[in-house]
């Protein structure tokens, strides 16, 4: 079981902040892939990866990243602090 | 070395007071305030600033370690605010005590390049005609590269 | 924009408070603030700060103009002491305000270097063995080159 | 007549903080000279001009600076404010 964050229009357009799933993804990129191909609100919220950003276990990653042992990956927008 | 995240309001006058009082052997104190700037149309109603509660600390108390490690610094201190403001509220606020001013200031300035580009925080305009997402300036993302 | 050179204390929250309160649009505010740091001997009693009355507000106030006409101000204000200063005394301050932080940050660096080296002051560290001229730092001179 | 004043250590080295005088000199370098050569007390605050500075009419200038029409010179060290 993983834990996924969505924040600002990527969790408006997926339309909830987080859920958990159980998924034999092995990294953020396969667990994209999954999700888009499961319903179209994903595939909306996922179309362009240039324009989004992964945390892994709240550290900031790439696609690229693996799964195994992970707990909690969010996916978001760049982000606009300061 | 001071991290608040918080909805409230905060001083930026009384904090910076505070922050220098305790800076022993500071000769230099730095301080950047960011203000809730009303938008292009001049009809900004509130900011909403939404952000990722765990993330948000580790990444702001990694920044703030770095700054300390990277120059010479006595302290620093690192505010943002999340939740509903209004123009001309102050949004967050960052301060470095040194030495000499060369690190003071590059240290506020490094803290702000993270803290704009890498710190989870997301803000959003609220005006008259709805609501929009705030997008990232190519110049924030550009100004990483210094450090 | 505001100069001011006064032998008296200064607030500096209370001074950065009110800068920013009256900075319309502002969406950035740097502030710098000097503190007299005790000398290396550890025994400093008092800084005295000699200036040249006239000349000062001259070169602060063709400082501050500079500030304004080389980056996207919207105000800057220069305090400075001069006379008797005890040990963690606030020297002198700046404060810049910009739309975006770039901007405040650069001109503050640029007043900053300019009034170390181009503002008629000079610093006296006054100790239980006597009283000693501050010698200007290489480091500043070579700051203003960046200018 | 013109108003010389003299700070820090060049005003301690001279024992005074300004003095009005009569000169034909025609440059800073020049009345530098001739107060020298009056006095030890200026000999000693000016043997090395390469640790003075000179404002001219409360303008940072240089030895060269010529003298007409001026009311006022400055003389003293590396200023040190911040």
């Amino acid at each position: 079981m993983i834990d996924i964050l969505y924040f600002a229009w990527v969790r408006e357009r997926i339309g909830l902040p987080r859920e958990r799933l159980e998924t034999n993804a092995a990294t953020v990129a396969d667990l994209i892939a999954e999700l888009s191909a499961h319903e179209d609100r994903y595939a909306a919220a996922f179309a362009d990866l240039s324009a989004l950003r992964v945390a892994v276990d709240q550290e900031l990653s790439d696609f690229n990243a693996p799964l195994t042992g992970v707990r909690e990956i969010a996916i978001f927008p760049p982000m606009t602090g300061g | 070395m001071r991290i608040i995240v918080q909805p409230d309001p905060f001083d930026m006058g009384a904090e910076a007071t505070a922050f220098t009082a305790t800076a022993k052997g500071a000769g230099a104190i730095v301080t950047f305030t960011g203000i809730t700037r009303d938008n292009a149309a001049g009809d900004l109603q509130a900011m909403e600033i939404e952000h990722y509660p765990g993330m948000t600390e580790r990444a702001l108390n990694d920044m703030a370690h770095q700054a300390m490690t990277r120059w010479q610094l006595i302290d620093c201190l690192v505010i943002h605010r999340h939740g509903r403001l209004l123009p001309n509220d102050p949004i967050m606020m960052v301060a470095t005590a040194a030495r000499h001013r060369a690190d003071a200031f590059a240290a506020a300035e490094f803290l702000m390049d993270y803290l704009k580009s890498r710190a989870p925080f997301w803000k959003r305009e609220i005006t008259a005609s709805g609501t929009d997402w705030v997008a990232p300036r190519d110049e924030d993302e550009a100004a990483l590269k210094r450090w």
